[in-house]
């Protein structure tokens, strides 16, 4: 009896968001199929369960209920990809001690690990990511935004709305008039809100949209003639399924990401010959392999079964990881360029190394340009301001620890 | 043959007029009740409790409240979840503005404040009817959850629009088990859908079906319409606001204004409607229904599928239950446009005669 | 100034194409007294349907006619399915059935075509037209007026085909009673067959128009929330209203959103832009009001 | 006081035999009933409230559909053939045609519309179409009134003569008419059955009415069938109803002594004899 | 005409002289009604007094549905005043007129279809009732006592109507006659000191009719109920009635005993038609 290790996976792929999904969990599952048919780590095999979540909190809530039955104590890392679903989970993930990884969206304070052990907002944040932006334009102009205009274009939910202090603060430092123009769900029309750009004209507008909202803001932009050059988007607004809708409209819209597409990294390239070479390729349609969210569900693939590898090398060799075992890994994950480059996945997400009091272990991001048929890679990783960011997580997380009740973990001895 | 009233006499009006009038109705309500309370918890799993048990009595508290308002007052709201979500925030901020509140005055005064926001909306049902009403109501469904959303004092200030539902606790006992929260939301609904099913049978409920079955008569022959469609508003989002509050307390834990969309007043409404329109029993079987269905589904399909040795991916399982879900829907309604209550009813009329088919 | 009159003309047009799917339903409505919800997922089927067909090589104009006769199938399996054994119920158990269907439909297209987001290119620029641009500083879509002229047509023609043709007056009746139109011997199958097929048409037309403004995409069932204010606001059963109701929604919707939020912020702090989800709601509620049944919706005929 | 001809031997034109009803499953209401209607003649159902008048005629016309309403046994022939499958369209288009109890005008539509969509199995020209509704109009000169109204807000009576007028429009060889006196005043009562009449005698229309003026129907109709219950109790053609002791009591409202006052009804009844 | 049949009514007259009839409860005065175009009603005056049955007739489409909607509220006049009993008026509210003792029941049915027969004869007695929401949440205690006496009053109704067998049954399955004396019920059940019925026996056979007039009867001889009543059938009002009002379009044709009413020539000539 070969030892396994179970997934419990909280998918979405029917919805307005299952195009999304699609890829994502398709990257994500093909990822693990891979370890396995390499022999699995440590000979432990991966197992996994999908359940569809449609994007709604109280089915994903039903799904991680009954997976984790499944899952027993013996659970790996849960991403339960929406940030609603993570928020509803975080308490039940902390009782249950199975990790809750939240790569790229969730609740960002989880980055404190002293108040949540078992919830982690890895590699980046979206308070980074806005910093990292502004870094980026900043760059562009000389070092300095100052008098500058930048419009603020979001998704009216917790989503878009985390940013805002990062930004608010980024521009009383940088001197730029920060203009916010929220928009409502599901953002299908957005007429009134490119007006608005129009009335105000803005040197950039960095955009936070998500699932039709991204589509049809870089419509509107072509239909007000404002530049997609100077529209840069959010990692959850530069996939080819938010560019390729939007045809001709799309063509020179800036984003950013932390994972890089493309079949070129070996480890995709691998993928495609070993995986789907024997026909057990998830992707219905193969078209999506090397797309943004393909290779950010590898991403997380990787992310997961280092944090089982790394807690093999501690708690044993070729066994069945428990929640809190592999808790600790993604504690102490240091996914370094040599590591990385093992993997084949140099350049495909950036190098991370995690602790008790950073969750995030990165906060990196790089700059991509849709070219009209594919994502082309602008610049190198981009660090968030950190100093400015991660202070608001450990207030925010001190709050809630005091809302529950809870007393926060040394982070000193947590090693 | 078990199923019969014969031999059953009423002796006086009371005896006539109780909740339930057949004898072996309330011997089964009270096993059934006896054994919610104290067969499930021997043997329940987490799951069940968490994924399907508390958030079918949660969902059928909101049928009912839904069922008070389109059902018994014909008044078709699409508006449900923004009430609950009133409900949600309204206990949160009791809880954590009043000091020393207990929770269950919370979710009362949460009811009160749905009731209140009720009514406001209620107002243009006195002019406006029909599916233009329906119409009216999704202003509300969207105004409340944008509220919701752009006052931060609401959430106290979180950057997201999420609150964490405060610890429950009742005289030093702290609720934070399934099984705990279970029993204390089965007690909420029971308490609350006898309640209602006291008030369907009462004059307020008479005249509730009197507007909804034909208002112009109603009014002549005495019921004051705005005071009726009026309190049935405010009592059915009363019902919707506890729901709302236990939803985010006893269920989910931390909401956010979206999580209450207009997705979820569908889910509500199906339940209602599948349930049975204007029958108490209709709004737990609706929800049972509209709860458990995917559930089973998820459960059953890709198995099957696998085991037909059909090619099927996790996307066209999906893809299929959504249709099988739709199609059963369409199915119940030309089954039985009245619900499964009214199945239900059937089944024991034709109890009642059986063996004879008439 | 001039920037309000491009908000309005930037308005208008866009409540033109809200008035496009608020069409669909109107027709429904009037035919048979069914208030069609999945009218959204319609247009959803209908664009994915030419998109599928398309990305299996097939020429655009034969991928519309395609899916043309896909929309008059559905049509036919809803009617002979699902409403012809709901005749006579009351209303909201059709509303729920079409919800039903619209969960169907919506597991069924993707299932059909895939869920990959792609775009329609009709050949119709959506960026400003540059004389105007360039004279007058106002920005108007040439597609958004191509579009216009689309859906006026379409008003005209069903306004015309309701009023005079004998089938036309034949749904109305169908509308106000079931079992009196069976009973004269109007025969509700074929009568519903129809008015679903045309439904399909303008969901169709409708669905093509706003797959290539915002490709083509399960968000596309979302272009029925758009349409109900404008649905309630003109009157359920009014083709005019639909065209007058979208113009109305579309033009104040985004004069709101643009100078509403700065007031309110002047009255609480904060941030209050994204009102668009309600403020057509809330408006229509309004007129409501005043006119219970809509701009130019039929009276309610309650008599004793 | 019958002016009918007596009826000559005529084919089986529409016969019901021995059909049973169910509503909602389980509620049975027609108990084998069996009926015919010679070719121009006018027969009349009579019975008492909740007899099952209006579900032998839907059962015939096959709206019980809409009522969820089942014909569970028994058939329905119409000139030689079987029609319990037909749809009513399909009926309406052979000839058969019912004038629904309680009106069942299109509310919204004007009373000429109303009465043009009654022409919607007959596609003839403008010109027939026209002709058509003058002939109508001179049935109900009450309607060309009315014409531009919406029916919804004309009154009781002016419905009735739309839903009848609307029937006629389609050009009927057997109407199913129930209760067309239900609500009209005593003059157009009598104005009603004078065009049943001239229906039957000049264009050889058959009647089937369902009525509870016993009284008039029985004056205007050559045959009858009493219906209680469920069940036919009483058959006989108009003369020999009319001379029945007990459709005289029950029926008529006369006694041996001639016609009784309302005033005076006694409190106690006497058994009817057929049951 | 028989002359029995004229026999008769004069003995109804006689009879009628013998009765308690009292003053004037209700007049209408000068009352105008149209509706954009169409004049339902155009100045017309009558009053009713108490305890005794007035009957209105009149040709289809004469407004007389129209008048027993002016008088309890639900069309409100263009012109004219209502004085009832006492009290003058522009026009009533409909659930104001019900709580000074105005019934009534409908031509075109409108019982409550989703309820059964006793609760669409309890919803009668709304205007009788105090409790509110909370005392009937309870299931007992105060709420629940007042529902029992309500429900004896009831059953007193529906011993009285006869409809004993059918009280549990939805209305909507009844047959249409049963429903004309069930909306008869719920209108008695508010024990109105004015009742209005629009066209009660319309659609019933003989022994039905017979029936129906021996409530009406009833009602007006033991409760002295005082009863405005449309009807078509001739043998009815002349039977029944103490004064008769004859509407034709809108207009007032005729008013006074059944007798004189029978041979007015403008009468005959719009509505009874030669055969009478
Ligand atoms: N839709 C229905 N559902 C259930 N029962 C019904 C339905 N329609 C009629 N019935 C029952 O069927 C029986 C016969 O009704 P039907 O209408 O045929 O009587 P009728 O002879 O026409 O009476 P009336 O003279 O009152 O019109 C009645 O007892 C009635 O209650
Ligand atoms: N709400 C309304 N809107 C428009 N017209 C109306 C309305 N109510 C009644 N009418 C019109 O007023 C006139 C009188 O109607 P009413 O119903 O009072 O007649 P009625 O005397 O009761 O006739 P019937 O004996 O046929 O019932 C009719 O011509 C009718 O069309
Ligand atoms: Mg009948
Ligand atoms: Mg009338």
């Amino acid at each position: 009896q070969a030892k396994e290790q179970f997934f419990p996976i909280l998918s979405y792929r029917v919805g307005p968001y299952g195009a999304n999904g699609q890829s994502l969990f398709g990257g994500m599952i093909d990822y693990l199929q891979y370890v396995n048919m390499k022999g699995g780590v440590n000979g432990v095999m991966m197992t996994w369960e999908e359940c569809e979540t449609e994007y709604n909190n109280a089915k994903g809530v039903e799904c991680y209920e009954r997976l984790k039955g499944k899952a027993g104590a013996n659970s790996a890392p849960v991403f339960p990809l929406s940030t609603g679903i993570s928020y509803a989970l975080i308490d039940k993930s902390a009782a249950d001690k199975i990790p809750l990884a939240m790569v790229g969206y969730g609740r960002t304070d989880a980055v404190d690990g002293s108040v949540f052990p078992f919830a982690f907002t890895m590699v980046g944040t979206y308070q980074m990511q806005a910093t990292a932006i502004v870094k980026y334009l900043k760059d562009q102009n000389k070092g300095s935004l100052a008098g500058k205009k930048i419009a603020y274009m979001y998704h009216d939910s917790a989503y878009g709305k985390e940013p805002i202090v990062a930004l608010e603060a980024e521009a009383r430092v940088n001197k730029f008039e920060l203009v916010q123009i929220p928009v409502a769900h599901p953002g299908n029309e957005q007429g009134a809100q490119w007006l608005k750009v129009r009335q105000e004209r803005p040197d950039y507008v960095i955009f936070w949209g998500w699932g039709v909202m991204n589509q049809t803001a870089l419509k509107a932009a072509q239909k007000v003639g404002f530049p997609r050059e100077k529209m840069i988007g959010s990692w959850w607004a530069g996939s080819e399924e938010d560019t390729v809708p939007a045809g001709d409209a799309a063509k020179g819209y800036m984003s950013a990401t932390w994972n890089v597409a493309g079949k070129d990294v070996p480890l995709v390239a691998d993928i495609e010959k070993v995986v789907y070479g024997a026909g057990k390729g998830n992707l219905s349609d193969k078209g999506k392999l090397g797309s943004v969210l393909y290779n950010r569900g590898v991403s997380y693939g990787i992310l997961a079964v280092e944090a089982i590898r790394k807690a093999q090398e501690k708690y044993g060799k070729g066994k069945t990881m428990s929640g809190e075992q592999i808790a600790w890994a993604m504690e102490n994950l240091d996914l370094n360029d040599a590591k990385l480059k093992a993997l084949g996945a140099t350049g495909l997400l950036p190098p991370i190394k995690t602790s008790c009091e950073d969750h995030e272990g990165s906060g990196k991001i790089k700059l991509q340009q849709w070219d009209g048929t594919k994502w082309v890679v602008k610049t190198d990783w981009i660090d968030g301001n950190r100093q400015l960011v991660h202070p608001l997580f450990k207030a925010s997380a001190a709050q809630f620890a005091k809302d529950k009740g809870i007393t926060p973990r040394d982070c000193k001895k947590a090693m | 043959m078990l199923y019969r009233e014969a031999g059953q006499f009423k002796a006086s009006f009371a005896e006539d007029m109780q909740i339930f009038p057949i004898r072996q109705d309330r011997i089964a309500i009270g096993l059934l009740l006896a054994f919610a309370f104290f067969g499930v918890p021997l043997f329940a799993s987490e799951y069940w409790f968490s994924a399907i048990l508390i958030p079918f009595l949660i969902f059928a508290l909101a049928a009912l409240g839904l069922n008070i308002l389109t059902g018994y007052c014909g008044q078709l709201s699409l508006g449900t979840a923004a009430f609950m979500a009133v409900g949600a925030y309204a206990a949160y901020n009791f809880q954590l503005r009043v000091e020393g509140i207990p929770i269950l005055v919370s979710f009362v005064l949460a009811g009160f404040t749905a009731a209140a926001v009720g009514v406001l909306f209620g107002l243009p049902s006195l002019r406006i009817k029909g599916f233009y009403l329906a119409v009216a109501t999704l202003a509300a469904q969207f105004f409340i959850v944008w509220v919701l959303t752009k006052f931060p004092w609401l959430s106290n200030n979180s950057s997201s629009g999420v609150i964490s539902a405060q610890k429950i606790q009742i005289l030093g006992f702290s609720f934070d088990t399934p099984v705990s929260k279970y029993l204390l939301v089965l007690g909420i609904v029971v308490v609350m859908a006898l309640a209602a099913k006291n008030l369907a049978r009462s004059g307020t409920g008479r005249a509730w079906m009197a507007v909804r079955d034909m208002d112009v008569a109603a009014q002549v022959i005495g019921i004051p319409l705005m005071h009726t469609k009026l309190t049935a508003f405010a009592v059915s989002s009363f019902y919707c606001g506890v729901a709302g509050a236990l939803y985010a307390f006893c269920y989910l834990g931390s909401v956010e204004p979206d999580g209450f969309n207009l997705d979820l007043s569908f889910r509500i409404l199906f339940m209602v409607i599948i349930g049975g329109v204007g029958t108490v029993l209709g709004s737990f079987l609706g929800a049972a229904f509209i709860l458990l269905l995917p559930i089973f589904l998820d459960n059953t399909l890709l198995p099957t599928a696998h085991a037909l040795g059909l090619p099927f991916s996790n996307a066209t399982v999906s893809h299929i239950q959504f249709m099988v879900f739709g199609a059963l829907i369409m199915f119940f309604l030309i089954v039985e446009p009245h619900g499964l209550a009214r199945l239900w009813q059937i089944t024991k009329e034709k109890l009642r005669l059986w063996p004879f088919p008439h | 100034m001039q920037f309000f009159f491009e908000a309005l003309i930037g308005g208008l047009l866009s409540g033109v194409m809200y008035s496009l799917v608020a069409l669909g339903f109107v027709l429904i409505y009037k035919a048979s007294g069914v208030f069609n919800f999945a009218q959204g997922a319609m247009v959803f089927f209908a664009a994915l349907t030419v998109v599928g067909f398309v990305g299996k090589g097939v020429p655009l104009p034969i991928a519309i006619v395609l899916a043309f006769g896909a929309m008059v199938l559905l049509g036919l399996a809803t009617e002979r399915f699902v409403l012809r054994k709901l005749v006579g119920q009351p209303p909201i158990s059709l509303f729920m059935a079409t919800i039903g269907l619209t969960f169907f439909i919506e597991g069924l297209a993707p299932m059909l075509w895939g869920d990959a987001v792609q775009p329609i290119e009709l050949g119709i620029q959506d960026e400003p037209i540059p004389w105007l641009l360039e004279r007058f500083d106002i920005v108007v879509s040439r597609f958004d007026l191509v579009a216009s002229g689309i859906a006026a047509a379409l008003v005209v023609v069903l306004a015309i085909f309701f009023q005079k043709t004998r089938i036309g007056r034949a749904l109305r009746a169908v509308a106000d009673d079931h079992q009196a139109a069976l009973s004269i011997g109007i025969p509700l199958e074929r009568i519903w067959a129809i008015v679903w097929a045309v439904a399909g048409f303008v969901a169709l037309v409708a669905g093509l128009l706003w797959g290539s403004r915002n490709g083509v995409q399960f968000a596309l069932t979302f272009t029925a929330l758009k349409a109900l204010p404008v649905l309630v606001l003109g009157g359920f059963d009014s083709v005019a209203g639909a065209i007058v109701g979208g113009l109305i929604i579309g033009a104040s919707e985004k004069l709101a959103e643009i100078y509403l939020p700065p007031l309110m912020q002047a009255g609480f702090g904060g941030n209050f832009g994204g009102i668009e989800g309600w403020f057509p709601y809330v408006l229509a509620l309004l007129f409501l009001l005043v006119r219970p049944e809509g701009l130019f919706g039929e009276r309610h005929i309650d008599r004793v | 006081m019958s002016n009918a001809q007596p009826a000559p031997a005529t084919e089986r034109y529409l016969s019901v035999n021995n059909i049973e009803v169910i509503y909602d499953h389980v509620i049975l209401v027609l108990k084998g009933v069996s009926l015919e209607v010679p070719k121009g003649r006018i027969v009349a159902l009579l019975g008492a409230n909740g007899a099952g008048k209006s579900t032998t005629l839907k059962a015939i016309s096959n709206l019980l559909g809409a009522e969820r309403g089942d014909v569970t046994k028994g058939s329905i022939e119409f000139a030689g053939t079987r029609i319990d499958r037909l749809t009513p369209a399909e009926l309406v288009r052979r000839g058969v045609i019912q004038v629904m109890e309680g009106r069942h005008c299109f509310g919204h539509l004007t009373i000429e519309e109303n009465l043009l969509t009654g022409a919607f199995t007959r596609n003839g020209s403008r010109k027939q179409l026209a002709d058509k509704l003058d002939k109508v109009y001179t049935y109900f000169p009450r309607l060309k009134q009315r014409r531009t109204s919406q029916a919804g807000y004309t009154s009781g009576g002016e419905q009735q003569m739309c839903a009848i007028g609307r029937a006629l429009m389609a050009e009927p060889e057997m109407i199913l008419l129930d209760e067309p006196s239900m609500g009209l005043a005593p003059q157009i009562v009598e104005e009603i059955f004078e065009i049943v009449r001239d229906l039957n005698q000049k264009e050889g229309v058959s009647f089937l009415l369902a009525e509870q003026n016993t009284m008039v129907a029985l004056r205007y109709a050559h045959f009858g069938y009493i219906l209680e219950s469920g069940r036919v109790v009483m058959e006989g053609d108009a003369e020999t109803l009319r001379n029945n002791e007990d459709v005289k009591e029950f029926y008529l409202g006369l006694s041996s002594t001639g016609r009784k006052s309302f005033r005076d009804v006694k409190h106690y009844r006497r058994r009817k004899r057929w049951l | 005409m028989r002359l029995n049949e004229l026999q008769q009514v004069g003995d109804a007259v006689a009879e009628t002289a013998g009765r308690k009839i009292g003053d004037v409860i209700l007049s209408l005065e000068h009352i105008s009604l149209a509706f954009g175009g169409v004049k339902a009603l155009t100045d017309i005056s009558f009053d009713v007094r108490e305890g005794e049955i007035r009957a209105i007739i009149g040709p289809n489409g004469a407004g007389k549905s129209s008048m027993l909607n002016v008088i309890n509220g639900v069309y409100h006049p263009q012109e004219g005043r209502i004085v009832f009993h006492g009290r003058e008026r522009r026009a009533m509210e409909p659930h104001k007129a019900a709580r000074q003792g105005i019934a009534r029941t409908f031509q075109n049915i409108a019982l409550f279809k989703g309820m059964s027969v006793l609760d669409n004869l309890m919803t009668g007695r709304v205007t009788k009732m105090h409790h509110g929401l909370f005392a009937h949440m309870l299931g007992f205690g105060p709420g629940r006592r007042e529902e029992l006496a309500h429900r004896q009053k009831v059953e007193e109704v529906i011993d009285f109507l006869e409809i004993q067998h059918i009280r549990k049954t939805p209305v909507g399955r009844l047959p249409y006659g049963l429903q004309k004396r069930v909306e008869l019920g719920r209108a008695l059940a508010a024990e109105p000191s004015l009742l209005l019925l629009d066209e009660p026996m319309a659609g019933m056979n003989v022994e039905e009719k017979e029936d129906m007039c021996r409530f009406i009867l009833d009602v007006n001889d033991q409760m002295g109920t005082t009863i405005v009543l449309i009807e078509h059938d001739m043998g009815v009002v002349m039977d029944i009635s103490d004064r008769v009002v004859v509407l034709d379009y809108g207009k007032k044709i005729g008013d006074g005993v059944p007798a004189e009413v029978k041979a007015n020539p403008d009468v005959i000539k719009a509505y009874l038609g030669a055969g009478h």
